[in-house]
């Protein structure tokens, strides 16, 4: 299940959620990203998270396809806030949950990695009056491409 | 807008800098994702850098696209920069 | 922090715990592990978990120690139950949290790996009324080993 | 129990094959981690399996040691077989 959103959410919910597929559960690995400082400015106080809706749900939903495709995943959740966030808010989470500990790892930094350079997604950093959009790093493509 | 057009979306710093969401274009036959940021960048100002050094990244009804896919009557293009979600 | 437990344990309150270690934090992974037939027998109702007090948080908080070594790693928790545990029971929680997604992921990972092949725990397994510990698997100690 | 004396531990299977959970023993100088196991290993009946072919893990003070680790008074020296946590 996916889910873009401006509201905040429960990961210890979630977890609960996904943890409640079935009795051939043996693993859940969860993500969770925070907003923080990028390290492009100094002082950064916030975010604004712009999307292409439509288009970034089906993104990731066939992140998750490729992702079942490779592992064995009983149940995968993505959420994804948008608009406007503060210092330490959760930003995304990432949720697997697997027969096996290593599928449930490997698929849940799939996605995740996966997302960061395929699922449209813009990141706006604040600094107290002025915004600066974030430019897409050469370590995320990275670990990207290192899963193909 | 009818079927005859071609919509075209543009996000975050394309969005800001050329000062547009969307756009309804006539749809011109056999016309291509390249063909379509050409015309686009012939507007000058802002819009050139639709063909200029910083990556452009495009969308055709929301599925990733590249310079030679074409573009026919109906579609939805979009334009952005590359992605930083996550 | 450590903790070898018999009861139960909240991933909600330990991913919140976690979170709150600093605004530099912008990754939290997490992974927890369920009770499922491991396959040995069939119809397995349950296990039995024996530690060896003392040993068993020292090799643990020695895998961290590595872990925080190798990778940023601001804060990890783990929690292992021990005793009696029904099918789809909690058994192990392991979560870290880092400035970055990559370190939070393998940090977690390994703790996790290292843990199965060197943490002094043993595994019973309850068929009806019958019982049978749980060998060392193979695959076990080759994602150990993986990590050197 | 003196400080002359090893604290000799057993768990899961091998506490359950042994019906021992602990044992004081007398410490013998220069003995080793391969030393006490032979002495153990010659009571018989289910004892032998300490040199059989199943694996036998040791900790000496609750650290993970060889054969070759020296045992001295004082010591807790435990065996086990592999662990199967997680």
């Amino acid at each position: 299940m996916i889910s873009i959103q401006t509201e905040d959410f429960d990961v210890g919910a979630e977890y609960e959620a996904l943890r409640a597929s079935g009795s051939g559960t043996g693993a859940v690995a969860t993500f969770s990203g925070l907003v923080r400082d990028s390290g492009d400015l100094s002082g950064v106080t916030g975010l604004f998270l712009e999307h292409y809706p439509g288009m970034t749900e089906q993104v990731i939903q066939g992140l998750i396809d490729s992702a079942s495709q490779r592992w064995d995943v009983r149940k995968a959740r993505v959420i994804h806030r948008v608009g406007r966030l503060a210092l330490s808010d959760q930003i995304v989470f990432v949720g697997v949950c697997s027969a096996h500990r290593g599928d449930a790892f490997a698929a849940c930094e799939f996605i995740m990695d996966a997302l960061k350079t395929s699922a449209p997604f813009w990141k706006k950093e604040i600094t107290g009056d002025t915004e600066h959009w974030v430019e897409q790093k050469d370590s995320d493509l990275d670990r990207s491409k290192a899963w193909e | 807008m009818t079927d005859q057009n071609l919509t075209v979306r543009f996000f975050a710093r394309l969005r800001e800098e050329l000062d547009t969401e969307s756009l309804e274009l006539p749809a011109t036959p056999g016309q291509t994702v390249e063909g379509l940021l050409s015309q686009l960048a012939a507007r000058g100002g802002p819009w050139a850098q639709l063909q200029g050094d910083q990556p452009v990244m495009v969308a055709v009804n929301q599925a990733m696209a590249k310079p030679s896919t074409p573009v026919t009557p109906g579609d939805e293009v979009a334009f952005f920069p590359p992605v930083t979600g996550g």
